[in-house]
């Protein structure tokens, strides 16, 4: 019968859970180095299309703006892998500890 | 013509009414778009028909058209749960190709950072086989006590599941001292509660009932359908790819390899709760031994021209990546074949009542979960069974069509 | 039993049918002729008890098709083939291990391998709308995405 | 007596409205409960606590769309809902709540009573067939096998209480246990055991939810079921549940009595009971926690090998001493 | 607000279905239900029945021969009902884009209410993403 000790102990134990969107939000485990929304810096950027080449899903496109070429990244194909983040020579793009990705349209997160 | 047979035997036992029930591709048992298509007889199964086809994503084509680094993310997203060892098995292979040893922090990351996966994927299964047997407050339990894992795997690498971790040379992350201790207090909590889920697993009177004398593979039947990991284990065959054939530091960290004999469910349970606790033994060698030094070596994009095999003890068996390089940027073909994909046999016998075997319409979810199944990774599966040499397939009409004649 | 054994015992046994032999750490890789395939796997399972299949790789090389068995479970022998493309044949290996069934499937699916004496080969892994003889691992197939639906019924 | 009164005691209180509000409350209570020994919360945000959320669930199956699938049997289908929330209400009916007499009450209700329980799982048994859908179809076979392993013991085990009592009215077994009160802590407990694993079984929760089994056959004979037709089904759990622990209460603890001050009779005897219906519903709760699914097979086995035999051997001990 | 608005928010019920995901999604959506997260307390449970759900979250990419049950399990759940597409790969096909077996995301076989990104999403953003939803609904 140990599993009744166990629903007893329960029953007087502290609950586990968070109660995440409205309260305790500073209870949810956002470690350092999570894979999050994507940060792009324009002037760190020099256009050497290292992340669209590595880019496993595609998720980096290349335009041309005023200062050249430059990546646009649609989260709707991102992995978070931080491949680019990785490749890119002049750490113009990072991956921020922001999770909450929620949207009603399918391009809403594109980052520019 | 076969259908013909069918009927006419039939017509012999009329009082017998066989129905189709299928198991997916949509079942609360299944979270998983397989089908599987059983013939049963009152509450007895009869017969099993099998197809995963719907997983299909066409993977080993796109691996062709992309290049060694784009495929690491690929190949992760082959399956979610067992990710680390495909993504270990794919850098491996690679590297053979290249004839270049990691360096051995590396491997211990990558060693370190496997065992974590294996304990997360062998407790997710704990609380899936828990939920499949109707014990939620179970799965609760082993879920709650799960995310210790997760949180270290998230604190390590930056995602909860997909981990992203090993690449082409080496790991992309460092482990700090933190995370190091971190660690070692979670491999504490773990034990425990693993010890503690053992206990019930042991001695609970419905979890006993449910599971021992279910779902029952024999040695020689195993041996012959090729079966692999705990489902192999749990039959009483010592194999283990850690074992046999040693890969990162397998030859160097101790660990037992665990064999149970009952070959039944209750066996498999067994089997992976104690794996997990070698696996925690494991974690805790990993990091008091870990060397200092680099964590990955820089390796050119193309490798040279050269083929290689490649095998891994992923968490539901023996894993195995075959590798032809063209010297180009993207393989020539690459070949996965997931572990789910080889015990699909076997829990296609497990699973038909014969001479004097029994199965039961309530043991399908809990004998199809004791493989622990991925189709996500199988992704490429149909097995029909041949009961009485005949195969039983009806689609619904023609089973409808079939029960108005008969005035069912 | 090590690799170079392995590699010996098989030139002894088979001599000139064995074409190349390339050894490695745990692995034996070897090039044989069609005619004594299903000996060698046979000899392979039978005598020296590599009795687990690990998989079967089909590749398609140009005007070939090259299939290979992978058995055992310490060291991996991997056994190689060459079939011609126009007329894909082999003989079936299910009678010597029952678990191959599957894999040659596959290979029927993906690269249209006719294996002889199968006894279920049916389609295995692709959707049941598949065009008939549209091999998706042959090179000279070209993937192009289903379209997507215009509305819903 | 005033019929007027009559008829606003049975539609309102202790009647109908008061049933169907007190089962809302039970199955939040049931929920929060479950949650708790699960290290969880639970309903939380309809309403104080969630205590609104049966409700709320209720309410939004009512005005979701019904769908009649082609192939069902359609008067069935239809009328079997109803019929069986009816049943559940009218068996609430007869339990004493705010005096030691039901508001049905005659002598030998207590049969009465023990048919309506039965006549509930012949509706599902019922449903199930009328879906045609063959997960419906197999959990109605295991509804009517499982009908068969617990409604014997659990009708011994009334018997017995019968028994001791010398009378098969409510009134008469209510009215012996608030003068003496060794039902319970005498003979009776075996009864009473036998009684709430039975009605776990009755009411099919684990773990006797096997003809509802979710990991096995979907959700079993409602799988078909959907928007009102549904939401009364589900009614008739929540009152169902309510029914059993209150007969358990009449039959073995006592009913409503308890120490009371005279000429405050109606309002102490609802909260009696009340008090005891909450302490039955913790056992069930606790039992639902508490275990796995078993098999139908191992259910029935387990009916016929064990209870069975305890229940007769009950009657037996029950009756050489009274 | 009117009752039956109010009820619908308060219980959403979710019904889950896997369109040959690589099960990241799948695991998060059923840890989202676990004692750490715990989505009862919106009232929400997870349903066997396509026929008592009102919300259809679809994790993976739609492959050829998984849209037809999609389509089907989709028209058998009760009106009003919605779609949340969950992760990268159910939104666009993700990292499958261009495969020949995969459709290139949901919303081209059914129409989809929410969208959740990630690969896969923490359950806590699929928690907001439910919340979200529930959210527009009570504004809509």
């Amino acid at each position: 019968m140990s599993m009744l000790k166990e629903i007893q102990k329960s029953l007087f134990k502290k609950k586990a859970t968070v109660l995440y969107p409205f309260k305790e939000r500073e209870k949810v485990h956002i470690p350092e180095g999570l894979r999050g929304k994507i940060v792009f810096d324009r002037e760190k950027c020099t256009g050497c299309l290292l992340c669209s080449r590595f880019c496993p899903s595609g998720a980096c496109e290349i335009v041309v703006d005023e200062k050249g070429k430059r990546p646009i990244f649609h989260l709707e194909l991102c992995l978070f892998c931080a491949q680019c983040q990785e490749v890119c020579p002049k750490g113009a793009i990072k991956l921020t500890e922001e999770f909450e990705l929620a949207a009603f349209d399918k391009k809403a997160f594109t980052i520019r | 013509m076969q259908k013909e047979e069918l009927r006419s035997e039939d017509k012999k036992s009329s009082y017998e009414l066989f129905f189709d029930i299928p198991v997916g591709p949509q079942h609360p048992a299944l979270k998983e778009p397989a089908f599987f298509k059983f013939k049963v007889e009152g509450e007895r199964v009869i017969g099993v028909d099998a197809d995963v086809s719907y997983n299909h994503r066409g993977i080993e084509k796109a691996l062709e058209q992309r290049n060694y680094i784009q495929n690491i993310y690929l190949i992760e997203r082959i399956c979610g749960i067992c990710n680390v060892a495909h993504t270990l098995c794919y850098a491996q292979a690679v590297e053979q190709i290249h004839g270049k040893e990691i360096p051995p922090r590396a491997n211990y990351i990558r060693l370190m950072i496997e065992e974590l996966a294996r304990i997360h994927s062998h407790t997710l299964w704990l609380g899936v086989a828990a939920h499949e047997i109707g014990f939620d407050t179970l799965f609760m339990y082993v879920w709650r006590d799960r995310e210790v894992v997760m949180d270290l795997i998230e604190m390590l690498t930056g995602n909860r599941v997909t981990t992203a971790i090993n690449t082409i040379g080496g790991v992309r992350r460092d482990v700090s001292d933190e995370a190091k201790y971190k660690v070692k207090k979670g491999m504490d909590i773990l034990e425990e509660r693993l010890k503690y889920y053992k206990k019930v697993a042991i001695n609970d009177p419905t979890i006993n009932a449910r599971c021992s004398g279910v779902g029952i593979l024999k040695p020689r039947d195993a041996i012959k359908l090729c079966a692999v990991g705990p489902t192999l284990r749990a039959s009483g065959i010592k194999n283990d790819v850690r074992a046999d054939d040693p890969y990162a530091l397998h030859d160097e960290v101790p660990f037992n390899v665990i064999t149970y004999d009952t070959m039944d469910v209750l066996a498999r349970v067994l089997v992976r709760v104690d794996e997990t606790l070698e696996s925690v033994n494991m974690v805790r060698y990993c990091v008091d031994h870990m060397p200092s030094g680099e964590v990955k070596i820089k390796l050119p994009l193309s490798p040279p021209i050269g083929e290689s095999v490649s095998r891994v003890e992923a968490p539901r068996g023996e894993l195995i990546h075959y590798a032809r390089s063209n010297g180009t940027n993207k393989p020539e073909r690459y070949k996965v074949r997931t572990p789910t994909f080889e015990n699909i046999p076997s829990v296609c016998e497990m699973l038909t009542s014969k001479n004097g075997y029994e199965v039961n319409i309530a043991d399908i979810p809990i004998t199809l979960a004791s493989i622990d199944p991925c189709f996500s990774c199988t992704a490429r599966m149909e097995f029909r069974d041949v009961s009485k040499g005949k195969t039983w397939i009806w689609s619904l009409e023609e089973l409808k069509a079939h029960c108005k004649k008969k005035g069912i | 039993m090590n690799e170079n054994e392995i590699s010996e015992a098989l030139k002894s046994k088979f001599g000139n049918n064995i074409l190349e032999t390339k050894t490695s750490k745990r692995r034996v890789f070897i090039n044989i002729s069609t005619k004594v395939y299903k000996d060698v796997i046979r000899y392979l399972v039978e005598e020296l008890g590599f009795n687990h299949v690990q998989t079967i790789t089909g590749v398609d090389v140009g005007n070939f098709i090259e299939i290979m068995p992978h058995l055992g479970r310490g060291v991996t022998v991997t056994v190689k083939t060459r079939i011609e493309k126009n007329r894909p044949a082999l003989s079936t290996i299910t009678d010597i291990v029952p678990g191959a069934s599957v894999h040659e499937r596959e290979i029927h699916d993906i690269l249209g391998v006719v294996f002889e004496g199968h006894p279920n080969l049916t389609r295995i892994i692709l959707p049941e709308n598949w065009p008939e003889g549209v091999y998706p691992l042959r090179k000279d197939y070209t993937p192009e995405q289903p379209v997507p639906m215009k509305e819903v019924s | 007596m005033y019929p007027l009164l009559e008829l606003l005691q049975i539609l309102i209180f202790p009647g109908i409205l008061f049933a169907i509000f007190l089962a809302f409350i039970y199955e939040w209570l049931d929920r929060k409960i479950y949650a708790k020994f699960q290290n969880r919360v639970g309903p939380l945000y309809t309403g104080p606590m969630g205590i609104l959320q049966p409700f709320a669930d209720f309410v939004k199956l009512l005005a979701k769309e019904d769908i009649v699938p082609n192939d069902v049997d359609k008067p069935l289908f239809n009328i079997l809902p109803i019929f069986a929330l009816t049943l559940s209400l009218t068996g609430f009916l007869a339990l004493p709540i705010i005096s030691l007499k039901g508001i049905i009450s005659f002598n030998g209700d207590l049969i009465f009573l023990i048919v309506l329980m039965t006549l509930i799982c012949i509706v599902v048994i019922y449903a199930g067939v009328s879906s045609s859908n063959r997960f419906s179809t197999v959990g109605a076979e295991r509804a009517a096998l499982q009908l068969l392993g617990y409604e014997i013991p659990m009708m011994l085990s009334v018997v017995s209480v019968g028994i001791m009592a010398n009378s098969m009215w409510i009134y008469e077994i209510v009215s012996i246990q608030s003068n003496t009160f060794w039902f319970l802590i005498g003979p009776g407990i075996l009864g009473f055991a036998i009684f709430i694993i039975c009605g776990q079984a009755e009411l099919e929760r684990i773990p006797f939810d096997i003809p509802e089994a979710e990991t096995e056959i979907v959700a079993g004979w409602l799988t078909e079921f959907s928007g009102r037709k549904f939401a009364l089904f589900r009614l008739t759990r929540n009152v169902e549940l309510l029914y059993l622990s209150g007969l358990a209460v009449t039959l073995f603890l006592g009913g409503p009595s308890g120490p009371i001050i005279l000429g405050l009779e109606p309002i102490l005897y609802p909260i009696y009971f009340l008090i005891k219906t909450l302490f039955v519903l913790f056992l069930l709760t606790t039992l639902r926690a508490l275990f796995a699914r078993l098999r139908i097979d191992q259910m029935v086995n387990f009916s016929w090998k064990y209870l069975i035999p305890i229940a007769i051997l009950h009657i037996l001990f029950v009756r050489v001493i009274f | 607000m009117n009752i039956v608005k109010w009820a619908r928010l308060k219980s959403p019920w979710l019904l889950h279905f896997n369109t040959g995901a690589c099960n990241a999604c799948d695991i998060e959506v059923l840890a989202a239900l676990t004692p750490r997260y715990d989505l009862e307390r919106f009232g929400a449970l997870l349903k066997a029945s396509p026929r008592h759900a009102d919300v259809l979250v679809v994790t993976g990419p739609v492959t050829r021969q998984v849209k037809d049950r999609l389509l089907r399990v989709y028209n058998q759940m009760p009106d009003p009902k919605f779609v949340v597409a969950v992760g990268t790969c159910c939104i666009s096909g993700g990292v499958f884009n261009g495969c020949y077996n995969v459709y290139p995301g949901l919303d081209s076989v059914i129409p989809v209410d929410a969208y959740i990104f990630g690969c896969p999403p923490k359950p806590e953003a699929i928690i907001n993403g439910v919340v979200a939803l529930l959210k527009k609904l009570e504004g809509s």
